[in-house]
């Protein structure tokens, strides 16, 4: 039943861009698609989450109709994406409902509800993909069709230029997921999941490294690990609000389904140092990406720095969970495990929350930047309390999933001391440290944005009039913010089949007492903090309001606030280091400097990845290519004497070969 | 009868020398028209060596082949080259990127390295090494034509001679190929003689000289 | 009989095109005999298909590897002829450049082509792929601007230059063949060839000799990296319909007689040296096209390139042999072939309305032909090897062979160069559809001839990416297995 | 059991203000002034329940909702450190990293009041408490961790039964480098002299103090308890970790009433410890504040680094 269930949900989804397209131009029919667009996806929610609970299995094989086989089956493993893919897509159609009919019209807005489907289908494909075609085919139809949204939102030359390297980038990165899966071949029959699974048991050492090498970079590019990660805050921030949801909520764990079904499913673990190098790789992300988030003040790239950030805390939970598989010790791979996933299903949700929250910002205050926002909370009630839950979620505080997540990946570490081999038992404690360190700086750089943007006075009028979004925008809002919170306080319910997904590659594996412990008191400390704050409400109070204190001088004005630049300096001067910031400070009119009628203060970051590791590359590349230009000289004698040396080389090749 | 016999024979032995003249000649020719002459005697030399071969052999295809080289190689493609010369009273020099002696040492080397080229293969082919060397020689000269000569018609001559070089090998190693064949490369020949001069006209047409090596517009 | 029809026909039609002098006349005409020629290689291929094997007279037959080039050759010169209905109109009167020329070239290229398919003997074959070459080089210098001509002269020497060493390369397998045994009088017969091969191990090196001057000579033809020079010069200047004539049918041409060659070869010394050779050939293509791709500044030079990478990949594919290699490879020449004439038709748009080629001067292409861009995305997508088109299961295919045959470093190297030219690609193409169109258009509206003939393609590229159907892939099997 | 957990923690609630009272008579007696007497703290809460709630204008919900979640999230967090007994109410279950994040989360909230206030004090405030937060929770956790891996487990209870076991007299280097990793954490968290001045209100210097300027009535005494509590919470936490010598096993009253007057004596030292540094040592500049807790951050790092050696 559910099996056919399933099939009616893709079908569905496939038949939706015909009818926007076809009839796009009259707005019942483009109500009617959305709505359809909606019910299919909780529909696919309902699916994803009966396999997720129940643990049923679903599979349609095409591969008679293909040229290739292409065959999609989904385990609890898929079922898990699955459901965060359909739930976070709901959510988003949702809210792109009145988004897209406000700032979108004409051809942009059908092309936009046409490829919307698509998108969410290539990442469904992507995650429920059981052959390399099917696979490969999900994965590069993601690309160009978030590629095309991304196209249809405008065009300037800094958006051709970061469309550009996301372009280039994922394709590379796709080159190198096709190579570790053809890497099975000399060893599997054919290149289902199936018997790539049995084929990685008989392979030599060197090629399963070399299979997760290509995994970790291949992934690592759609993932957006450190040096790999210099297209997501170039392609995040050009996106329409809905679709940087979804790519910075759920495309980036299709890469995350993607290594751990490489890493765990296929290879099933190997030698300690692929732990050690993902925690590094973890590491060095999280860190960079939340310092870099720091800097920012526009607040789309501020959350794909932050994507970074998260990706490198989910990295920090395969490492470990790969060096515990090195050690051979069950129970810990599947806590560290589970602390990865679970933080997956909560970034897709929070990050996903925060993009939509971002979006609505942009389109009740017209800018991003968030210099010029402040006090939307008081004008924006709904959108400032789901952008709070996102922002305690995002940081890991008690009450929400965040901490769920952080907190089991903490245990893993501390267990890991444990082991008894050298490296194991310091480094893993020590990527706790690590771990506290990115938790502290997001909690800083979140009190950095929410102050500035949702609290103390507007800074512009575009802030200061403001409006409340639209209701669907903000049904689709508490959508997200719910689960952020009953997951934070109840976890118990994600974590029991989450286990039990593990098991297909980590048999026999119980739920690790660890997350017992705590689906257990979470409860109380929710209902602990919660009776706190009921009984401080009851305190009678008189409650006056008068100005604010301006040290008793009159007419205290917004730009006296902090801004997110003031706010982020004490940071920004100890890991300075980090930004080798370029300083400039003009006081006009030069003359006479204590007289001064405007300064303008500009600190500009000057290390950058892409200068200092890609630039060489490229120009490298461009370099060989004039210089292989010049062999075609145009001269016909010269191209005769080509012809004629090719000639001579084979025959003296084939005189002494 | 016996006289006939023992003049086919030699003209067999000596001919693989007057073509290597042919070779050396041609590449210190001056003006074009020297070029075709020279091209010309190399074709009758050919047709005197498959008369030689057909009379040895007593194959009558042979000497259907060897008519059809006297006509289309002595006499036709000669003749079209000197209307070609006439009609486009052009100076007739031929600007080489080498000059005289350096042609000549060129030339002197090809024939010896076509020497070398052939000598592994001679116990294997079973055929007299020397005529084959001369259509390596030929072929080698064809190509060091083309490749130094800056004049279009030079370069159509450099062409022939190749071909002429190919074809005397396949003559000497196979005693010739099926005659449909044969007739089919000859008539691939003319054609391409044919579109080569109408080539020539509308380089002349359009950029008012024929110096290949100037044609450099398309590069890159 | 059945093979002389599609033979017949465009003879006649470049005899009719001489004796009708209007214009108008001359393009019913030659749609008239395009039609006819269309239903003569249907009727051909459903001949074959149903016999196997077609041997006419002493020099024609047709095998499983002859009727699956003929669909290629068929479809797309339909496509060209569709598309040059619409393009002549837009071409001033000249010499040499009236419709009445056009198609009477047309259809003698048309009828050499027909002829190396058909003919049974290797010498034939030789002598039409010769005429091949001189057929086109007319019709590369059609426009009588001075790149055509200088074009044209370049193609007819270096191409007769290259193909004079195919002969030679002939001969000495003649020679081979007559020296094992084989009866002179039909020791150039594919088929007799094919059966007699086994005994010919005996003359090793000379069969090695004889497929290096094929390799070399053929290897001109199709545009193998050190022989390719005269290519992009003669793909640009050509009209488009005739640089997709060129690309997509007399590449694939000269393919299938490298195809004839390899066959014999590896069925008598074994495939380890002629495929080592095509792997070479293959890899230096991809990469070296992959690299030059990046600097061009004109459209069809660019999209020449990008024959001369598609044409290495083939190379690859034959090279590598095997399960999937061969029939990836042929795959790839079909899809190729459309993509290929897509972007080129999309190329005569941009002519016709921007006035130029050259990359720079092209911008806002997107919104001022909407229609031609639209095409444009669709060829490139494809001709990158993105999945929803033919190009990317092909690739997947040659590819599988490659890992399951171990040879690393020809996939690494093949997945690098593909990345490379999407690189170059992208570049040029996001420059040219982005932005807003300076000066304005002429007649942005798409004849309805051309928007059939670029649904086609689309379609046709569309389909293969998702389903091969069942005909066409028992087509390519009987192909591969003619080869195998 | 459950009411005597429910007791420590309302006796750390309850004693936290004393503490303060008696570190302010401590500091006043060395600088040889009178002070104000020990109780004054809860005079002062006394009179801010029944002051008048003041807000200004700008404020939202957050300014109103801080306090109540700040003082909550202390309180909670007080509910995990065994004070008297060795096992706290949720000190069984959950672990130092729970208390140590919510610490963090009053914190955060603190930081969004002040930020709401619309003054540039609240915003410096929320930036100098940012900086000092994002390194204080370095040292913080690693140092407990160090504990942790020796003790072989997380939950605060365990830790406890577990140092109580070990002899007082053999110092291990590990627990020396964590304490006083910890040591210097807990002067940074609460806001003590070498980080911020408790008593000042110079823009310059102040963190605690700026974030709550806009608080008045019955909000600013929920902040000022807060901030107690923590304080008596953390002293609480290194008095577990590190001394629990004294704590009551069994249940009986003159067990318990034994552990309570060693547990004060406890807490005195460490008051008059920080009454003696405050008073000898002047207050950091700003930016020589994340050297101080680089210096902590140094030392928890080697304490972990020892834990392994020491194995």
């Amino acid at each position: 039943m559910i099996q056919t269930f399933f099939d009616a949900f893709l079908i569905g989804l496939l038949c939706i861009p015909a009818v926007i397209l076809v009839g796009g131009r009259q707005r019942p029919l483009r109500v009617l698609a959305s709505t359809l667009l909606l019910i299919g996806l909780l529909a696919g929610t309902a699916v994803a989450g009966v396999c997720f609970w129940r643990g049923d299995r679903l599979a349609i094989d095409l591969s008679q109709l293909t040229p290739l086989p292409f065959a999609v089956a989904v385990d609890r493993l898929s079922a898990f994406f699955l459901l965060l893919i359909c739930g976070v897509g709901a959510a988003v159609t949702l809210f792109s409902h009145s988004y897209i009919e406000h700032h979108y019209s004409g051809q942009r807005r059908d092309w936009l509800w046409a490829l919307l489907p698509l998108f969410l289908l290539s990442m469904m494909l992507v995650v429920t993909a059981s052959t390399a075609f099917a696979f490969l085919f999900g994965w590069e139809l993601m690309t160009l069709f978030s590629a095309g949204l991304i196209v249809i939102d405008g065009d300037s030359e800094r958006r051709r230029h970061s469309l550009y390297v996301y372009l280039l980038m994922m394709h590379a990165g796709a080159a190198a997921v096709a190579a570790g899966f053809f890497l099975f071949l000399p060893n599997a029959a054919g290149l289902s999941f199936a018997s790539m699974r049995t084929a990685a048991a008989l392979m030599p050492a060197g090629l399963r490294t070399a299979i997760f090498l290509l995994a970790f970079i291949g992934f690592g590019t759609k993932a957006g690990i450190v040096p790999l990660h210099i297209w997501l805050p170039k392609a995040h921030p050009i996106a329409p609000s809905p679709v940087s949801a979804l790519m910075s909520g759920v495309m980036l764990k299709t890469a995350v389904y993607g290594f751990v079904r490489f890493g765990f499913d296929f290879l099933g673990g190997g030698p300690d140092w692929w732990g050690y190098l993902v925690l590094a790789a973890g590491a060095v992300s999280g860190v960079l990406g939340v310092l870099y988030a720091i800097a920012e003040h526009d607040l789309k790239r501020l959350l794909a720095y932050h994507s970074v950030e998260n990706i490198g805390i989910i990295y920090l939970g395969l490492g470990a969970a790969l060096v515990f598989r090195a050690h051979n010790a069950p129970v810990w791979v599947a806590l560290a495990l589970l602390a990865a996933l679970l933080h997956t299903l909560n970034h897709g949700l929070f990050k996903s929350l925060l993009f939509l929250g971002a979006g609505a910002v942009s389109h009740a205050a017209h800018t991003l930047d968030i210099e010029e926002l402040g006090g939307l909370l008081k004008r924006m009630r709904t959108t400032g309390a789901a952008f709070l839950v996102a922002c305690c979620s995002i940081i890991g505080l008690p009450i929400f999933n965040g901490f769920i997540s952080e907190w089991l990946t903490f245990r893993s570490f501390l267990a890991g001391s444990a082991l008894g081999s050298m490296p194991a038992s310091v480094v893993l404690p020590l990527m706790a440290g690590v771990l506290a360190l990115i938790g502290g700086l997001a909690a800083a750089c979140f009190a950095k944005v929410y102050g500035v943007a949702f609290l103390g006075r507007p800074r512009s009028a575009e802030a200061d009039h403001a409006q409340e979004v639209p209701f669907a925008m903000r049904a689709s809002m508490v959508l997200l913010a719910a689960p952020c919170v009953v997951i934070g306080i109840a976890p118990g319910f994600v974590l029991r089949p989450l286990s039990a997904a593990l098991q297909p590659f980590l048999p026999g594996t119980v739920l690790p007492e660890e997350a017992v412990a705590i689906a257990g008191v979470m409860p109380w400390i929710a209902a602990a903090v919660l009776a706190l704050v009921f009984a401080a409400t009851a305190i009678r109070r008189v409650t006056r309001v008068t100005a604010t204190w301006a040290c008793g001088l009159p007419g205290l004005d917004s730009r006296m606030q902090y801004t997110s630049t003031s706010f982020s300096k004490p940071l920004r001067r100890v890991f300075s280091q980090v930004y080798k910031p370029d300083r400039t400070l003009e006081i006009l009119p030069a003359d006479r400097p204590y007289f001064p009628t405007a300064i303008s203060y500009r600190s500009v970051r000057t290390t950058s990845f892409e200068k200092s590791l890609y630039r060489p590359a490229v120009e490298a590349i461009v370099g060989t290519a004039h210089r292989l230009r010049r062999l075609q000289t145009g001269n016909i004698q010269v191209y005769l004497l080509y012809i004629f040396m090719a000639l001579v080389a084979l025959l003296v090749f084939m005189r002494f070969a | 009868m016996h006289l006939v016999h023992f003049a086919a024979a030699r003209a067999l032995a000596s001919s693989a020398v007057f073509l290597f003249i042919t070779v050396l000649l041609m590449a210190t020719a001056k003006r074009i028209s020297t070029c075709i002459v020279l091209f010309s005697a190399q074709c009758a030399i050919i047709t005197a060596e498959i008369l030689a071969m057909a009379y040895v052999h007593k194959s009558p295809e042979a000497y259907a082949v060897a008519a059809l080289v006297l006509i289309v190689k002595v006499l036709a493609i000669p003749y079209a080259l000197f209307r070609i010369v006439k009609n486009l009273q052009a100076p007739g020099d031929i600007t080489a990127s080498t000059t005289a002696a350096q042609s000549v040492f060129i030339a002197a080397g090809l024939i010896l390295l076509s020497f070398f080229a052939v000598e592994p293969y001679s116990e294997t082919l079973r055929v007299d090494t020397d005529m084959l060397a001369a259509a390596i020689a030929l072929v080698l000269s064809g190509a060091f034509l083309m490749v130094s000569r800056k004049k279009a018609l030079a370069q159509v001559i450099g062409l022939l001679v190749l071909e002429n070089g190919i074809f005397l090998a396949a003559l000497t190693t196979t005693f010739g190929m099926p005659l449909v064949v044969e007739i089919g490369i000859f008539f691939d020949l003319l054609m391409g003689v044919f579109l080569m001069g109408l080539f020539v006209f509308r380089i002349r047409d359009t950029f008012e000289h024929l110096d290949v090596s100037k044609l450099r517009r398309l590069r890159g | 009989m059945t093979l002389l029809f599609p033979l017949l026909v465009p003879l006649l039609g470049a005899a009719m095109m001489l004796v009708c002098r209007r214009p108008a006349a001359a393009v019913r005409v030659a749609l008239a005999f395009g039609a006819l020629e269309v239903l003569a290689i249907g009727n051909a291929v459903w001949r074959i298909r149903a016999a196997g094997v077609l041997p006419a007279g002493r020099y024609l037959r047709a095998d499983g590897l002859t009727s699956f080039f003929l669909i290629n050759t068929g479809l797309i010169f339909a496509l060209v002829l569709v598309y040059s209905v619409g393009y002549l109109r837009h071409i001033a009167e000249g010499r040499f450049s009236s419709p009445r020329w056009f198609y009477g070239l047309m259809f003698l290229f048309l009828f050499t082509i027909m002829a190396v398919y058909l003919s049974s003997n290797l010498g034939l074959l030789w002598i039409f792929v010769e005429a091949t070459t001189l057929a086109s080089a007319l019709l590369v210098g059609f426009y009588n601007t001075e790149g055509a001509v200088e074009a044209g002269w370049k193609y007819l020497i270096v191409c007769t230059v290259g193909i004079a060493f195919a002969l030679f390369g002939t001969i000495v397998l003649y020679l081979a063949a007559v020296r094992g045994g084989v009866d002179p009088r039909s020791a150039l017969d594919w088929a007799v060839l094919m059966s007699a091969a086994p005994n010919l191990r005996g003359a090793q090196d000379l069969l090695k000799l004889a497929f290096v001057f094929v390799a070399i000579g053929y290897g001109t033809k199709i545009g193998f990296v050190p022989m390719h020079s005269w290519l992009p010069d003669a793909h640009a200047e050509a009209p488009s319909p005739i640089s997709a004539m060129l690309s997509a049918v007399l590449l694939n041409c000269a393919l299938y007689a490298l195809l004839r060659f390899d066959a014999i070869t590896s069925r008598a010394i074994g495939s380890g040296f002629s495929h080592t050779l095509l792997l070479l050939f293959g890899g230096l293509s991809v990469v070296v096209a992959g690299f030059l791709m990046i600097v061009q500044r004109d459209l069809k030079r660019l999209l020449a390139y990008s024959s001369i990478e598609h044409m290495g990949i083939a190379a690859l594919g034959i090279g590598l042999g095997g399960a999937f290699g061969l029939y990836g490879a042929l795959l790839h020449a079909f899809n190729h072939s459309i993509a290929k004439s897509l972007l080129f038709f999309t190329a005569g748009h941009v002519r016709e309305n921007f006035g130029t080629l050259r990359m720079e001067r092209i911008r806002g292409m997107g919104r001022a032909l909407p229609w031609s861009s639209g095409a444009l995305v669709i060829g490139s997508l494809a001709i990158v090897g993105l999945p929803p088109f033919g190009l990317f299961v092909s690739e997947f295919l040659i590819l599988t062979e490659a890992f399951s045959q171990a040879r690393y470093a020809v996939a690494v190297l093949l997945l690098a160069a593909l990345s490379l030219v999407f690189g170059a690609l992208l570049y040029h193409f996001q420059r040219m559809l982005a932005g807003d169109p300076e000066s304005a258009p002429a007649g942005p509206r798409l004849p309805a001839a051309d928007f059939a003939v670029m649904g086609v393609c689309a379609a046709c590229l569309f389909v293969l990416g998702l389903h091969i159907p069942g005909a066409f892939s028992s087509a390519l099997r009987a192909a591969v297995a003619v080869l195998q | 059991m459950i009411w005597l957990n429910v007791a420590q923690a309302l006796l750390l609630v309850a004693i936290a203000p004393l503490v303060r009272g008696v570190i302010a008579r401590l500091k006043a007696r060395i600088q040889n002034r009178r002070g104000a007497s020990v109780w004054r703290p809860y005079a002062d809460l006394a009179k801010l329940f029944r002051k008048e709630d003041l807000t200004p204008p700008s404020a939202s919900i957050v300014f109103r909702f801080a306090p109540m979640i700040v003082f909550a999230a202390t309180v909670t967090a007080a509910a995990f450190v065994p004070v008297v007994h060795g096992s706290a109410l949720l000190g069984a279950t959950g672990d130092f990293i729970l208390l140590v994040y919510l610490l963090a989360l009053s914190r955060f909230f603190l930081s969004l009041g002040a930020m709401d206030g619309g003054s540039s004090f609240g915003g410096m405030g929320a930036s100098r408490e940012a900086l000092v937060s994002a390194l204080a929770e370095v040292p913080l956790l690693l140092g407990l961790v160090a504990v942790a891996i020796l003790a072989r487990t997380a939950t605060l209870a365990g830790i406890v039964q577990w140092t109580v076991r070990q002899d007082f007299t053999q110092i291990s280097a590990v627990h020396a480098l964590a304490f006083a990793a910890l040591a210097l954490v807990a002067i940074a968290e609460t806001g003590r002299i070498p980080v911020d001045n408790p008593t000042t209100h110079l823009e310059l210097t102040m963190i605690h103090e700026a974030m709550v300027l806009e608080y008045s009535g019955p909000s600013l005494a929920l902040i000022e308890w807060a901030s107690a509590v923590k304080l008596s919470v953390l002293l609480a936490l290194l008095i577990a970790v590190f001394a629990p010598w004294g704590m009551a096993g069994g249940v009986s009253v003159p067990a318990l009433a034994l552990a309570t007057l060693a547990f004060l004596l406890k807490v005195f030292v460490l008051a008059l410890a920080i009454a003696v540094v405050e008073s000898s040592i002047a207050k950091l500049r700003m930016y020589l504040v994340p050297d101080f807790l680089g210096v902590a951050s140094a030392l928890a790092i080697l304490a972990v680094v020892f834990t392994a050696l020491m194995r």
